[in-house]
């Protein structure tokens, strides 16, 4: 795949017109995530359902690159209602398919992943993984606070 | 040379040196616009490095035999050489890692002379990690103080006015970059180590972006150490160059210890070797030290003034390509004001450094995009990163039109949004 | 391998992949001994060289270009190569200069974790000065005192019961040489570490003379840290291995301080990055990380415990030639009591060191005289110095006997006085 | 001039038989001499003529190679009953020998060091060249002591 591939229009699309990217209030869930390396921040926000076991809702703010924002963005269309274990489980199969060549991948991994396939083409780009990742690790992290009843945390994800 | 133009040296022929230019990325030719994170290496360099693992390879000082002979005077060979380089005396250069660790053993050395609860290290807002991190780390062990000369974010340029000033308040310990990494900035050097004897302080000099790209004489300069890496001027990986002056080296105490560096060792306690032995403990990087000879014969038959020449050439012609895109902010120096090393970030509106970058890479463009090792500055600046092209010797004409066909693409995608 | 004898590996082969051996010096052909010094370099490893300077020359880990994600890619893979060849995991290995680096980077961090007034730092007689004039640096700093396990001088062997004791006297920090340099004296690492565990000392191994010589398996040896030099190893200078155990390592504090060792840096403060990261400062020696690399694979290719059983049958002649001239004395183990490694001192009778060196030299013998980075160990031993052959596995029985016939000279030279 | 060449047969001579190769009951001047990087080491001591302008007598010990041990023995030979100033000029054109070669050496030189000139086969050896000079050095020190009437001192010349 090209580079140019990689920013195909559904990555522009969502880095352009980010999806949910605005601030949530009273959020049960508050994560922000930042990359110094590359100077990447986010922050993102979830709403649990009132019985505490899906994800009602997931807004992000930030300021980072087309991957990073798309990433986050896509995440957030993706994950929406999704009862909190298979966000997690998504969270996973999303980071194992940036390590790992489709066909080695688990069997139906691809229909799960759907359109979070088109970042794909970051594992040529392993200086942009972290990009493409960031939204997820804080991800994981938040769904760890809904389960906890946690409070916010703040992370630094750096060079290795 | 009175004249602002380049000597015509080719750069087209220069090239022809460098084996690593001479390659397609992504299925186009490279075009390597990085040359300040690291220079590409000519043949000359590459070979002596063979020459010396296939003939002499030996370890140094302590070896009678023939080999150890050759390899320890092509070390020490290297040594007059650095001190020619820079226009200093063979005991004045000690052989580092590179600036990095030049940096490391100064802040941990002259600690134990100049610092302490309240004393002020002195340095600026363009600083290199490397110039900031070590002293923040000795400030906080010894009480010291730190200062930095404010950047003017307008112009890239230090504030004179408030250095005075600083100055003026007292001053253990001056460190500043000859030229800025992230800006292009030439700083005024020699007035600032003026002021820094003035103001009874030690001067060191990070030439990590100068040594390779211009004429660097200490005594011209007047600083009293100074610290450069080979790697970013043609020379290997791993070596580097520190310069103290004579006696101020000599009255530091050492910093690692180990072999070369002790004169007798006892089970109880030790003495030390003179100056620059004292500071090189352990087996050297004497493949470094002779790769980084061979650098520095290539620098100066390239001729250092007319690098410096070419570099200016070319980076005005990228300011000028760079600001002809709508939008476009280009750091550093802009204007006749300030002299502007071959070294130019920016940014594209709207566009992520790292964005850029995977793209310009995609177009064979090696560029740098991120921090590069000064967040505090970025901050300053106002952007989260910068992309960055740094020229060298080697880089033509097309290159920068290269640059200016891959920007443009790049602002048409994103256009698109 | 149960038995005692080298595997049929034929070391007039391998000779062959080592052009610096293929050369005379003073006429005659060269007999190299001083790979206890530094190693010669295998073809493979000189063009692992040239080849990342031609191909792939960049700054790592900030770059998001081509050659910088080869560069990034081959520096972590030569991590994660060290990492297997000592048995440990890509994030517990630091690169460093050499052994004396890593010996420095461990005292300088560890004295703020574990020494202070009156803490014990254990080390043997038999060290290397790198691994004492750090130690005695620390202890003056901190206020902790050094202890010795001494060395028998007739054995060449440490005083097993001796060392019980000292570590039942309580000892923070542990550090000890796999092999001596200068003895042939293979320690029994394993033992002393889980003694230094129960005692509650974290242990370090210097491993510079065993590291290329047979296997070293940090978690058999039961080792908190290991140091070791490229050079030794067939690999380039200016670049050796840290071992650190995971959790230890990652909380030591950082030692130098600069680029790639930050996480966050503000004008105010800095936070740092994860090891192994953390303990390397600025742009790392990555061509010294590939040729590494390359002399690792290398290394494997022809075994190690082959090479360990060359070494020891060489040396075993070697001791038998040696010992054959009336009044020669040999140093370190010589008969079964304890496994000598390929590394001999000798002083032939009445004759300086030096000048045995000076005249194995005129017959193109290159071997080491001197002190050997020990001197306390020499005036323990009784002697201003010593000459020292030693072996690897290009060696063959040719170059054992080229000795015996220069001993024989020089003695016949000295026996007219 | 091979190394065998080098120590022919006055440097072997000397190195096995040293001239004056005793302690000196209270001397002028003693100075005390080692190379720790070689581990040689001597002692040299000096008597002056009553009228304190001449070197009367001047004696050595020592461990040390036979280059370094023969260079203090010839030394002791050469500078017997000499005006302190030729034994310091002596000492000069000695150590210029070792550094410059013969034909780009002052005139006159060659006369002057004599049998010293057997010596001169250590230029080709710069790591033995501070055995041969060790001894030279510590009269160098010496002839300070004599004019300033000095106590004795012990030097340590380290390499480089
Ligand atoms: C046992 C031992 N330790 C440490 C060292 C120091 O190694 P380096 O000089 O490569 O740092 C050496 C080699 O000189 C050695 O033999
Ligand atoms: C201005 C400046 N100082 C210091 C350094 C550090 O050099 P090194 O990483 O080679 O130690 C650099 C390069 O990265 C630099 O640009």
């Amino acid at each position: 795949m090209s580079t140019e591939e990689l920013y195909q229009e559904i990555i522009m699309d969502h880095a352009g017109k980010p999806r949910n990217f605005v601030e949530m209030a009273e959020p049960d869930a508050k994560v922000e995530a930042e990359n110094p390396m590359c100077g990447d921040e986010l922050t993102l926000f979830l709403r649990a359902s009132a019985d505490g076991l899906r994800i009602e809702k997931t807004q992000f703010t930030g300021q980072a690159c087309a991957i990073c924002t798309a990433s986050a963005s896509l995440l957030t269309t993706k994950i929406k209602s999704l009862p909190i274990g298979e966000a997690e489980s998504l969270s996973q199969a999303f980071q194992e398919m940036l390590k790992i060549p489709a066909e080695e991948s688990a069997e139906g991994s691809a229909e799960r992943l759907g359109n979070l396939q088109v970042l794909e083409g970051v594992r040529k780009f392993p200086m942009r993984m972290k990009c493409a990742t960031l939204a997820w690790h804080a991800l994981d992290h938040a769904v760890v606070q809904l389960r906890e009843k946690g409070a916010s945390e703040k992370l630094t994800f750096s060079d290795g | 040379m009175q004249s602002n133009q380049a000597k015509p040296f080719s750069a087209y022929q220069l090239r022809e040196d460098f084996p690593a230019l001479a390659q397609s990325v992504n299925g186009v030719p490279l075009v390597y616009l990085d040359s300040a994170a690291t220079s590409q290496k000519p043949r000359s360099v590459i070979q002596s490095i063979c020459r010396y693992y296939e003939n002499d390879n030996a370890n140094v000082h302590r070896g009678v035999h023939a080999l150890s002979e050759r390899a320890t005077a092509a070390y020490e060979n290297a040594r007059g050489r650095a001190a020619k380089f820079f226009g200093a005396e063979a005991q004045e250069i000690v052989f580092t890692r590179g600036a990095t660790e030049g940096v490391n053993l100064l802040a941990n050395t002259l600690k134990k002379r100049v610092l302490g609860e309240g004393k002020t290290i002195l340095l600026t807002e363009m600083e290199h990690h490397s110039n900031i991190v070590p002293w923040q780390m000795v400030a906080q062990e010894t009480g010291a103080v730190i200062r930095y000369i404010p950047v003017v974010p307008e112009t890239g340029m230090l504030d004179e006015d408030e250095a005075k000033r600083l100055f003026a308040g007292g001053v253990a310990i001056f460190s500043c970059t000859h030229i800025s990494n992230t800006l292009g900035t030439v700083n005024p050097v020699q007035s600032l180590c003026a002021w820094a004897r003035e103001a009874g302080a030690v001067s060191i000099i990070d030439a990590a972006q100068s040594a390779g790209h211009r004429k660097v004489d200490v005594r011209e300069i007047g600083c009293d150490f100074l610290v450069c890496s080979g790697h970013k001027m043609c020379g290997p990986m791993g070596v580097g160059v520190l310069y103290g002056e004579g006696s101020l080296l000599q009255d530091l105490p050492p910093w690692q210890g180990g072999g070369e560096m002790i004169s007798r060792v006892t089970y109880e306690g030790s003495t030390w070797n003179k100056a620059p032995h004292k500071f090189e403990a352990g087996t050297p990087n004497v493949e470094g030290a002779i790769g980084l000879h061979a650098a520095m014969d290539y620098l100066d038959a390239v001729g250092r003034e007319e690098i410096r020449l070419h570099d200016a050439l070319l980076v005005r012609e990228a300011m000028g390509v760079l600001s002809s895109f709508p939008g476009v902010r280009i750091f550093g120096p802009v204007d006749e004001s300030g002299e502007h090393a071959g070294v130019v970030s920016f940014a594209l509106p709207g566009i992520h450094a790292h964005d850029v970058v995977t793209l310009a890479d995609s177009h064979g463009i090696a560029l740098r995009g991120g921090h590069h090792c000064n967040q505090p500055l970025m901050k300053k600046l106002g952007v989260p990163a910068t992309a960055r092209a740094s020229f060298y010797f080697y880089n033509t004409e097309e290159d920068v039109e290269a640059l200016r066909c891959s920007v443009e693409k790049i602002m048409r995608m994103f256009s698109k949004l």
